[in-house]
């Protein structure tokens, strides 16, 4: 094993194993609740993840994307739900979750069988860009990626559009 | 951190993205399908940044092929959040309709 | 071993000068209170009368009296909380009603990572990061799980129900929030605070290199811009640390408590703590962002720069520590002037008129860096007035528009709260019961 | 090539501002009679500006020079540059005060003529915007300005000839125009098409880099090189250009649409069908000499149909009643007459007719227009007679435009007439040892020019001349004869009045010109020498005097033989023997006033066969073919959707399962197959 078992090391296998744990439980969990806070969790241990690559401009965004505003929503729209009747969101066991654990475990295996190797020629190179620092992503969303940016912008728009128009219906 | 191999990020994104494919399949609640959908994309995520830190942020990349990683990661947040806001919405809209939002009872669009 | 002491050094630094006040800064509010309600409030405990003939005084002290002015009633209460018994309701969800005071607790202690105390870089907390600004925005946005999951976990409807208002409340007033920011980020160029702080002490009034404006540092709150931003965040922050007029979550005519209805003894002295925490912290990182962080006065001349060169490590802590305490009196302030809002008048505050106004204040900063850059000062503060007076005009039509149609317009925002139609009859009192959101 | 005078836009400019003027002032100001006189001015005033700008180019013009004036690009594709520009040069000089000279008298005369008309300002946009659309078709530097002007010659005609467009007839005699026109077009299109291609397929036929290839700059010195070569191309891009030609020159095939364009307000008769849409196609075989030069069997084709159409039209001529009829049969004849002309080789004689016509016509149109107005508005001859006394001015310019047309010596018509005459009968090249097809037209036109000053004559004596004022034994038609003055009709009790001066000095004017243009034009050869450069051949001198024909003596005689013939038939008006029953007509007559069934035939053969032709391709192939395909395809893939939407179980998570697997297969595919196995 070429790799070394450094205080680095240390830390990252502390950060995945708490991610992975928490995906699991994001599946595991019966109860809704606590699928979305483990999900919060493991976003908000990916931000860390994300700030071990040095791209912390993107490690500050995933906490704020993900774990403030989205997970919010989750969770909002879980207790809202679980306010209007907490017994709909009860589950049931059907032939699928077999089917589905075995396919998702051969998924992973296929996935592995080509990442396993890859442990083996570890070379570390030098990170030469500061893919993290707020102006360099700032100048390339604004300069060669303003095209998908300007798109994104429009489908975030046609988004509000359709969730207050969803919401809407009420009034009427 | 120099310690830390890029195949070990691509083994916890790939077991993300395999957890979250599993719990597509085996939950029934839409919301958590919606999450463990969250889940796949942030692993999808993990993996653009390492990549872009391991691949091409070094001294054989340029920056520009180095910042095609972080830029996706980007778009996808901001494709969730729409998504998020509008598949949420229609799960609220569903709830309202029919008191139910157990997706094996939401087969209506069958042929 | 230097790095380990290092950071023990910096935790201290984190928890000192943030959770050492909190009995303070409750006793100040209740003082402070009680003053502007023409009250007298807490003002006995810690008085210590010696005894004029007991042999265990010494004789200096025989007869002396001790005045604290009720300070120490914080602590007293707190030693009461702890040692009260432990009461925890039969049906909550045991982990997470134990885990969320401590999240509330664990963000409003995080939230103070990157305020600079003073220009020295050993007195900024943690760490001075490149992204400080995005990074209290980040940490704020989670102060809601807190109150969130200490709703959802009691298992009582009117927790759950100041859960929910916080978490519809927290997105909100993060929106205006972040984009007010960005006009701030915008005209300093970046989102280091420490970068924000000088850049507001070193530049000149407006920009202007002659005789009185050089004098004076261009502080955010001194220019329109920076004003209205100053503003819709003094606003937000209120919102976020759920605050009178904003305490919806805990509004205690509706919901007996909020959140914390069910919670008791330590885990409620923890959601205290957590709130004054937050109010301290968010005041610091209020003056940081307008009024100049560290520095004490908004003048520049050699004399000041001196004397902080000299004294600087200590002065900057002090002028911060003094506008904390000015930012809370100020929180007091509003709590006993203003009575607390509505629910859709919460919402409509936010969305209508705190997010188009910081949208608006957006789009002519951006104008006027353009125009100041491109074609000078002159015109870029004639941009200014132009889109001020265009703000302005937007705002009275669409005022009278909404004065109109009253009727209609309160209710179109809070969708998100009410979006749940309750039909079935078993839980029509729950829907009576979500009637006040 | 020599920078030209930015001025000339102006003379298209100033009429676009006049249309635009009309139309958007029109609506509040044509309900006044001052309004109408306001709008009157704003419609004369730049079409006469025009013509000074015009002038004013023309003074310092050499005439051995042609100038360019470029503006905006307009077309920039990839090897093909064409931008706006326009031409000075002689010819289309000439042209352009053709255009805005007449056109601002028929504009003052028109100022007058439908003073009566509600929609005064829309008649007076149409025209100014006529008038611009001619200036860009003769101005334009490129083939493709030309086409752009055609066009909208063609629009402006179609839009003015349906004027009264709530009448049936003059919107179908609009459409008849516009359709037939297009046919035109369609030649016009390939033949500039295929000009642009060869330019560009053609090695060196143009300097490299050069991407203007429609411009007549670059083309005019091009094609000869290439038809050097290629002889057949000169021959299939003459005959396209020539289809071009007869379509907006009213030739054979095509002339059908101006006898029923006659619809039309008279002034656009005169202006439109007399002196400038319908010498288009000769303009254009003017610029696009060096084509014809190059091609002996496009030359005779145009020739052969020039003669054809002269004979023809003149010959229809007799048959009609209607005043306006007769001039616009005579005005396809005169056409002939110039396309003879090209294509004996002597182009700028085509030229020379195309200007002393416009002169005469012009003022035959006006004229008859004025008998028209003064008639209310009634334009069958048979009821006109012994009017020379009742208009004097209208009949005193009208006998000079007569002559003229006739070819009275002297007069305008004469010399250009002659000319035609002696450069088809001169070439003796053109066709055959045994059939010299140009010198056959030449006879053909002489005899032509016998039948015109016959017809001609029949028209006049019928209206001018005469015992009786016929009209007198039209009863009253009936009781609504006070309550609508302004348009009554006519009945025993009208008395004609001379029309108004706006309508009587361009008559003079014209008269004049009519009766002097010729000669100033012919004397010293003035006009060959002016457009020597730009409509013929370097060093080539059309022969206009062939040997051994006594050609001037033989003229006048056919004018007078014509003259006489005609005052022997009708001097004292209808002849009784026919009278006013068109029945009792020779055969001959009453086959000529129906074009001996010529339009009806073609009408109905492309209108009728047109009809079954579609309905037998919708039977077969519409209803057969392709609903049957569709029709199975549509049954087929329901049976399929069919059995497929079994498959839809509207279960997501099924769906999510099924997915999965497929991308199970797919990255154990990717690994297995592409990679090789794990590397």
């Amino acid at each position: 094993m070429p790799v070394k078992l450094t205080l680095e090391m240390v830390i990252f296998a502390a950060l995945a194993g708490a991610a992975a744990l928490a995906a699991v439980g994001v599946v595991a969990f019966r109860n809704a609740t606590r699928s979305a806070l483990c999900l919060v969790f493991n976003f908000f241990v990916l931000g860390f993840l994300y700030f071990s690559l040095q791209v912390e401009m993107l490690g500050i965004t995933q906490v704020v994307v993900y774990t403030g505003a989205i997970m919010v929503l989750f969770i909002f729209v879980i207790m809202l739900l679980n306010l209007g009747s907490s017994h709909l969101l009860a589950e049931k066991f059907d032939g699928k979750k077999p089917v589905g654990i075995f396919f998702g475990i051969a998924l992973a295996v296929l996935l592995s069988s080509q990442i396993v190797p890859m442990f083996a020629r570890t070379e570390s190179k030098p990170l030469v860009y500061p893919l993290g620092d707020s102006k360099v992503v700032g100048q390339t969303l604004f300069t060669s990626y303003v095209f998908p940016f300007e798109a994104v912008s429009f489908l975030l728009l046609v988004g509000i559009v359709g969730s207050i128009l969803l919401a809407k219906r009420r009034m009427s | 951190m120099n310690g830390v191999p890029l195949s070990a990020y691509l083994g916890l994104s790939m077991f993300m993205f395999s957890t979250g494919v599993i719990g597509v399949i085996i939950r029934r609640n839409p919301i958590v399908i919606f999450m463990c959908i969250e889940l796949m994309l942030n692993a999808v995520n993990l993996a653009f940044l390492s990549f872009a830190r391991y691949k091409f942020a070094t001294a054989e990349g340029s920056l520009e092929s180095a910042m095609g990683g972080p830029m996706f990661v980007i778009f996808v947040m901001a494709v969730a959040a729409a998504e998020v806001a509008v598949g949420l919405g229609i799960i609220m809209a569903i709830f309202r309709l029919r008191e139910n939002i157990d997706v094996d009872e939401l087969n209506l669009l069958k042929g | 071993m230097q790095d380990v002491l290092a950071a023990f050094g910096r935790a201290i630094l984190l928890i000192l000068p943030i959770f050492g006040p909190v009995p303070v800064i409750i006793w100040w509010e209740r003082r402070l209170l009680s003053w502007m309600q023409d009250r007298i409030g807490p003002n006995r405990t810690g008085n210590i009368t010696f005894s004029r003939n007991s042999r265990m005084i010494p004789s200096f002290l025989k007869g002396k009296k001790i005045k604290l002015f009720g300070l120490l009633q914080s602590i007293a209460d707190g030693i009461k909380l702890f040692l009260k018994e432990d009461i925890m309701p039969s049906k909550t969800d045991k982990l997470l009603f134990i885990v969320a005071p401590f999240i509330a607790l664990f963000v409003s202690f995080t939230l103070g990572a990157t305020v600079p105390f003073s220009g020295d870089l050993r007195f900024t907390p943690v760490a001075d990061v490149n992204i400080g600004l995005l990074y209290v925005l980040a940490i704020s946005s989670l102060g809601a799980y807190g109150l969130v999951l200490a709703g959802y976990s009691s298992n009582n409807k009117y927790s759950l129900i100041g859960g929910l208002r916080a978490s519809a409340q927290l997105i909100s007033y993060e929106l205006a929030m972040g984009v007010s920011l960005a006009s701030i980020v915008m005209m300093s160029g970046s989102l280091k605070l420490t970068d924000i702080v000088n850049q507001q002490q070193n530049t000149p009034l407006y920009n202007l290199n002659f005789a009185p404006f050089t004098l004076i540092a261009n502080w955010n709150i001194l220019s329109p811009m920076g004003f209205v931003s100053g503003i819709v965040f003094f606003i937000c922050m209120l919102a976020e640390t759920n605050r009178p007029p904003f305490d919806l979550p805990e509004a205690e005519n509706e919901l007996v408590a909020g959140y914390h209805t069910e919670y008791s003894t330590k885990r409620w002295a923890l959601f205290m703590m957590a709130e004054y925490m937050a109010m301290f912290v968010f005041s610091m990182i209020w003056f940081t962002i307008f009024m100049g962080g560290y520095h004490l006065l908004p003048v520049r001349s050699e004399f000041l720069d001196g004397i902080e060169q000299k004294v600087g490590f200590l002065l900057g802590p002090l002028t911060m520590m003094l506008k904390g305490a000015f930012g809370l009196s100020v929180y007091i302030w509003v709590r006993a002037t203003f009575p607390r809002l509505r629910y859709d008048q919460l919402m409509n505050l936010g969305w209508k008129f705190l997010l188009p106004l910081s949208v608006g204040n957006l789009m002519i900063t951006a104008s006027w860096i353009f125009a100041n850059r491109v074609y000078g000062n002159a015109v870029g503060w004639g941009v200014v007035c132009i889109g001020y007076a265009i703000l302005g005009i937007v705002w009275l039509r669409t005022r009278r528009k909404k004065q109109d149609e009253k009727q209609f317009g309160s209710r179109s925002i809070d969708m998100v709260v009410s979006s749940v139609r309750f039909s079935s009859p078993e839980i029509a009192a729950v829907a009576d019961a979500t009637e006040g959101l | 090539m020599v920078q030209g005078n930015g001025l000339i836009w102006w003379t298209i400019g100033l009429p676009v501002i006049g249309a635009i003027l009309q139309a958007l002032l029109g609506r509040q100001l044509q309900g006044s009679s001052a309004g109408k006189r306001l709008l009157g001015f704003l419609a004369v005033l730049p079409i006469v500006f025009a013509f000074g700008i015009g002038a004013s180019i023309t003074q310092s013009l050499d005439p051995k020079s042609a100038a360019v004036v470029t503006s905006i690009p307009w077309i920039d594709l990839f090897g093909l540059n064409i931008p706006f520009e326009l031409r000075i040069d002689t010819l289309s000089m000439t042209m352009v005060l053709i255009i805005t000279g007449i056109g601002s008298l028929i504009h003052l005369y028109a100022t007058g003529y439908m003073a009566e008309e509600p929609e005064y300002s829309r008649f007076f946009s149409y025209l100014n915007l006529f008038i611009a659309a001619m200036l860009m078709l003769v101005l334009g530097n490129n083939l493709l300005l030309l086409f752009f002007g055609w066009e909208g010659v063609g629009l402006c005609s179609y839009l003015l000839i349906g004027f009264w467009y709530k009448d049936l007839a003059n919107a179908k005699a609009a459409n008849k125009a516009f359709i037939v026109n297009r046919i035109g077009d369609w030649g016009l299109t390939l033949g500039l098409l295929m000009i642009a291609s060869l330019m560009f397929l053609v090695k060196g036929a143009v300097p490299a880099g050069e991407e203007r290839l429609l411009s007549y700059d670059i083309i005019l010195p091009a094609l000869p090189k290439v038809f050097a070569a290629n002889p057949e191309y000169a021959t299939i891009i003459g005959i396209l250009l020539f289809i071009g030609a007869c379509g907006k020159s009213a030739q054979f095939p095509l002339y059908i649409w101006l006898p029923d364009a006659m619809a039309g307000p008279t002034p656009v008769s005169a202006l439109i069908h007399a002196a400038t849409m319908v010498t288009s196609g000769v303009v254009l075989l003017n610029r696009m000499h060096v084509v014809y030069e190059s091609s002996a069997v496009a030359s005779m084709v145009v020739c052969c149909v020039g003669a054809f159409t002269a004979l023809f039209a003149a010959v229809i001529a007799f048959g009609q009643t209607d005043i306006k009829k007769v001039l616009a049969y005579s005005t396809v004849s005169q056409l002939g007459f110039m396309f003879v002309a090209c294509g004996a080789g002597a182009y700028w004689v085509g030229m020379y007719h195309v200007t002393t016509h416009a002169f005469f016509k012009a003022l035959l149109f006006l004229g008859s227009g004025a008998v028209i107005h003064a008639m209310a508005h009634e334009q069958d001859m048979r009821h006109y007679g012994k009017l020379s006394k009742r208009i004097p001015i209208t009949f005193m310019t009208m006998v000079i435009g007569w002559f003229a047309i006739a070819g009275v010596p002297g007069l305008s018509g004469f010399y250009s007439k002659e000319a035609v005459l002696g450069a088809a009968l001169a070439n003796q090249g053109l066709g055959t040892e045994a059939i010299q097809v140009s010198v056959i037209s030449g006879w053909v036109c002489l005899f032509v020019a016998l039948l015109t000053a016959f017809y001609m004559s029949r028209m006049m004596f019928l209206t001018f001349f005469g015992k009786e004022e016929r009209w007198r034994s039209i009863e009253p038609a009936g009781n609504d004869h006070s309550d609508d003055d302004a348009h009554h009709s006519l009945d025993k009790n009208h008395e004609p009045h001379e029309v108004p001066f706006s309508m009587w000095s361009p008559l003079i004017v014209l008269a004049v010109l009519s009766a002097i243009g010729g000669y100033m034009m012919h004397k010293g050869e003035a006009f060959e020498h002016w457009l020597a450069a730009s409509s013929s051949a370097p060093g080539s001198v059309a022969n206009l005097h062939p040997e051994e024909i006594p050609l001037v003596t033989l003229s006048i005689a056919a004018a007078v033989s014509g003259l006489l013939l005609g005052a022997l038939f009708y001097f004292k008006g209808l002849p009784a023997k026919e009278g006013w029953d068109l029945t009792k007509w020779a055969m001959f007559r009453r086959r000529a006033a129906e074009q001996f069934g010529y339009d009806a035939m073609l009408v109905d053969s492309a209108v009728e066969g047109g009809r079954s032709l579609a309905a037998g391709l919708d039977d077969t192939v519409d209803h057969g073919l392709f609903s049957g395909a569709g029709i199975g395809a549509g049954e087929t893939a329901q049976r399929l959707g069919q059995m497929l939407r079994m498959a839809q179980s509207g279960a997501v998570r099924l769906y999510a399962l099924v997915m999965l697997t497929g991308v199970l297969a797919l990255i154990a595919w990717v690994i297995v197959v592409i990679q090789g196995g794990s590397k």
